[in-house]
């Protein structure tokens, strides 16, 4: 083994706060452990998604972290990506208390769409879907806070 | 009392604030920004949400985001810290409008006190000395020199929304005077969106020594005595204590009168401090008044045994201040160093990253206000004050050798922090004698 | 002033007198086994010198491993903290044999006050409140229970050399009488290597008060104040605080005045502490006398500003005492929870081992005085005491929310200590009321 | 594997707060593991080791680290081992201020020989070597302080 493979090992340890690493190769087994407890990677589905709202300034966008945390298993499945809140407020899936939502579970979504209004100091907020596909999931109920950031839909894109 | 309040800030302000209303039994709700989603005062408050990424523009600075925050949690009350809104008059309203208590001074005072032209004429009517200088905000580099031949120099020129050191410049001539005058007005405008600037008299090797005053919607006005500030960098404080080693009885007690003075004219409510500068003969002139809890307020809570955070919930909830005049001890000697995220060596200059070694002081005399530990990633994107290490003693000589062996315990690693440089000061001849002004660091270091 | 001590201690309390010798000036030279090489306070002392394996009795209990350490670096006195050497009157003749000076009483006084049985006569020769109980030692069972008949049970038999609960057995009829007779015996034989056991007593619900004092060669005595310590376990103390909740004004200044006139009996110098048992009909009796700085000592020095190890320091070296009985105050309130490595929820057991997660409370109110760090290995030879946190507050209710946020604050894993169970403490309605003895903590967890 | 790359390896740990590395080449393994920085490993020169006081007791015996903190090192350089003070201490080489040192570079001693006399509380304790061989260094100057543990001499055993 080359001392330069350890050294990029050891870099990558720092830069991802890695403090143990174990690696065999023969029938694989990887072993990485970090000091403050958090996920160590999420498997990216898709390089580009989107999420905007109108006069908002829109969040980063961000793919959903695949189920399933491996390469191999994020291949067999659907990649989904996250519309995510760009303000904090409270979230209202219809235009009114007796509306229809504005998107269900397999409602087809295209860029422009609103698919829900966070309303934030008595102001209505349309969110826009950033992402032309089929919704997958509604992640948050009706007339619930949602902080910045947070995961609003998972959307299947076209 | 409040039961649930917001803070609508960070750091080790924000974990103060948290500790407060813990133990008064206030439930809390801390916002953060994407940068600080890991810091370790969060899973101390009762709520905790996120407002934004690290920009503070986008987080700690935005209104918007913040009364939001404040209204799906339903909390009565906001307290602002220091720094970011803390002083936003604007943002005071905003609260008022939205039937939230905002914990600090009405907007109408923060106003008048913020804008130091208006605060210096206050002080004039309230019979506080000012420093010789111009009654209003100065239009024209001509005036400007006009002025200045009038009064004489050095005289230092002030952004009229000022604060922190920016917008300030002195001159010791007229023609330095107009340089600096076209200066001073592009960093106002830039720092404050307002250009205006004023003149004053430049007092050279003068203290700086504010008042520490609670005041209630009662009419109750209280001082806390005064803390000496001189130890600065570019007018940024960084080792502060009290009492002041340059104030006798009788002068102390004028600067906390005229302190009242200035708090009752502005009808001011809640914590605040007036800032003097004390001139090498022993005269004091207002110099501005800050309508918040201030980083340094712990010395005072040290010798005073008042907590100055609780009493800022207890008077914007509506409680009457019931400490009286008379038993607000200066009890023993108090001395806080600004632990900075700083390499003195090099200019001052900020050293982000990640902290690897920490290891804290403690025992008797020793406070320590801290919200970073190992494994903490400091963002270049805002303050570098990691910590404030406080001591208390029976005498300064005796809080100078604690402060001096609690620095010598503390280990920050491998950021480079100001610890090296307090230490020198703490064993310096000058600081030891109480011989300091404001310029003392900047010509000594 | 010495110029130079040696510290015959480790840990915290070692800890705490490298800190109080920085703060006035005096070089220290630290003792340490191999199992503390790597202790982070052997650097803040001037010098360190190994004397021996991890087994205390081969270092810190090794008297001529000790004395030639201080010996060969030339010190003028030796602190012992508390625990180890600390009572050893043996080893405070030694001292003066080679004319180094021991911090603490003369070995007369320790001898005297570390019998039991001898403190026992001389506290009633003070007239200090003893309980009923034997004159001398017990020679046999017989007359064990015919004594025990005569002041009716219960009855508490103890070691007339002991300490720390060892030695000791309550005997409620005359057939666990007889039976403890000889328990006690054989347990003091071990612990002592002396089997006196004599008779007293036993009360019930009682309280543990004790009395801080300080005395000087001059014949200067103060006390400071009384310490209430019925948060016990098997005879040891977990939490202590002051003032004692129970204690009226008349009945403190009793106490104290009792303290003094049995420290003027035992020609006693230096810090000492004077302990009682306060029963439910608020009768005192003298319990036993400790002549070493105390575990809990912190929540005196909180109340009082008067820095006790300083002043076993200064006594030692000669300076009479300046403070004045009437400038002693008690400001406020002061708790102290012994953090100990131990499984409150596993009858206390003990854990050793490597502590991974550390994070120390901070902020208004909060001193620490702690030695461990993440990453410090816990020796299963030593005390498993790995810090004391203390609050001080205005008031009681004060202090008990500090204590609260304070330990919800702490963190120390993985392995197990009894911040835990302090938190149920602090939320306990018998605790916060005041109304505890000795027996609480077992009857309830 | 070359005693370079060892160095290397040491180096990296150093550098960047390793505490453990295994690394095993044939089907591959690799172990990293960061924390708090703690004296590694020493490579121990020869199991056994004495010193010996009369009526005092025994420090532990303990070989000297070999010069070269590796096993390939070690094998080419003599075996050396400490003889230790079980005392806390002064330290004289000689039995009176006048006389000859007990011992010097190159002098053979047996396991019985007293090398040297450690003072503590006014006694005289006489040191014993321990070993049988030949002094090849003397490690403390005459009179000065020692501490429990402390490495006296170093010996080449017979």
């Amino acid at each position: 083994m080359e001392l330069d493979k350890v050294r990029e090992l050891i870099d990558m340890m720092k830069a991802n706060d890695l403090n143990e690493l174990e690696i065999v190769d023969g029938q694989i087994r990887i072993v990485l452990k970090r000091g403050s407890a958090q996920p160590v990677a999420q498997v990216v589905a898709q390089p580009v998604a989107l999420t905007a709202t109108e006069s908002l300034p829109v969040g980063p966008p961000r793919p959903a972290p695949a189920p399933e945390a491996t390469a191999a298993a994020a291949e067999d499945k659907p990649k989904l990506v996250e519309i995510i809140s760009p303000i904090v407020g409270t979230f209202y899936a219809a235009p009114s208390p007796n509306a229809e939502p504005f998107v269900e579970v397999d409602s087809p979504v295209e860029e422009n769409n609103v698919v829900c209004i966070i309303e934030a100091m008595k102001v209505m907020n349309e969110i826009k879907s950033g992402v032309a596909g089929t919704v997958r999931k509604v992640l948050v109920a009706n007339g619930s806070a949602v902080e910045y950031g947070q995961a609003l839909f998972l959307v299947e894109p076209k | 009392m409040f039961s649930r309040i917001l803070i609508a800030n960070r750091g080790e302000i924000a974990q103060r604030i948290i500790r407060a209303c813990r133990e008064m039994g206030v439930q809390t709700v801390a916002v953060y920004s994407e940068a600080d989603r890991h810091a370790r005062y969060l899973p101390l408050a009762d709520e905790t949400i996120c407002i934004g990424p690290a920009d503070p523009a986008e987080s700690y600075l935005n209104i918007p985001r913040i009364i939001s925050a404040a209204e799906i949690t339903n909390v009565e009350a906001i307290h602002p810290g220091y720094g970011f809104l803390a002083e936003s008059a604007q943002f005071a309203e905003i609260c008022r409008d939205c039937k939230i208590q905002f914990i600090g001074p009405d907007p109408e005072s923060m106003r008048v006190l913020g804008d130091k032209v208006e605060a210096r004429k206050l002080a004039a009517r309230a019979k506080v000395p000012i420093a010789p200088g111009s009654e209003e905000s100065v239009p024209t580099e001509d005036e400007a020199a006009r002025l200045a031949a009038q009064i004489g120099y050095p005289v230092i020129l002030k952004a009229a929304a000022g604060g922190g050191g920016r917008g300030m410049r002195i001159a010791h001539n007229e023609m330095s005077l107009r340089v600096a005058f076209h200066s001073a007005q592009t960093e106002a405008a830039s720092a404050f969106k307002k250009s205006d600037v004023y003149l004053e008299k430049y007092l050279e090797q003068a203290r700086h020594v504010e008042v520490q005053i609670l005041a209630d919607r009662a009419g109750n006005a209280i001082h806390l005595w005064e803390r000496d500030c001189s130890l600065q960098r570019r007018h940024q404080k960084l080792i502060e204590e009290t009492p002041s080693p340059a104030l006798k009885a009788d002068l102390r007690d004028q600067l906390c009168k005229a302190a009242l003075r200035l708090a009752k004219a502005a009808n001011y409510v809640n914590a605040g401090t007036v800032e003097f500068l004390l001139d090498k003969d022993q005269k004091f002139y207002f110099s501005e008044a800050n309508t918040r809890i201030q980083v340094e307020h712990p010395v005072t809570e040290l010798v005073t045994g008042v907590d100055l955070v609780q009493w800022q919930l207890r008077i914007a909830s509506g409680e009457p201040i019931k400490l009286r005049q008379k038993d607000i001890g200066q009890n023993g000697a108090a001395i806080e160093c600004r632990i900075n995220a700083e390499d003195p060596a090099n200019g001052f200059s900020p050293c982000p990253g990640r902290i690897e070694r920490f290891f804290a002081p403690g025992g008797p005399g020793v406070r320590l206000d801290c919200h970073v530990h190992a494994g903490y990633e400091i963002s270049s994107r805002y303050d570098s004050l990691i910590g404030k290490l406080i001591v208390h003693r029976r005498t300064r000589a005796e809080a100078i050798a604690c402060m001096k062996r609690a620095l010598e315990e503390f280990e920050i690693g491998p950021i480079k922090t100001t610890i090296p440089l307090y230490l020198e000061i703490m064993s310096h001849r000058q600081f030891v004698k109480g011989h300091v002004d404001t310029g003392f660091i900047e010509r000594t270091w």
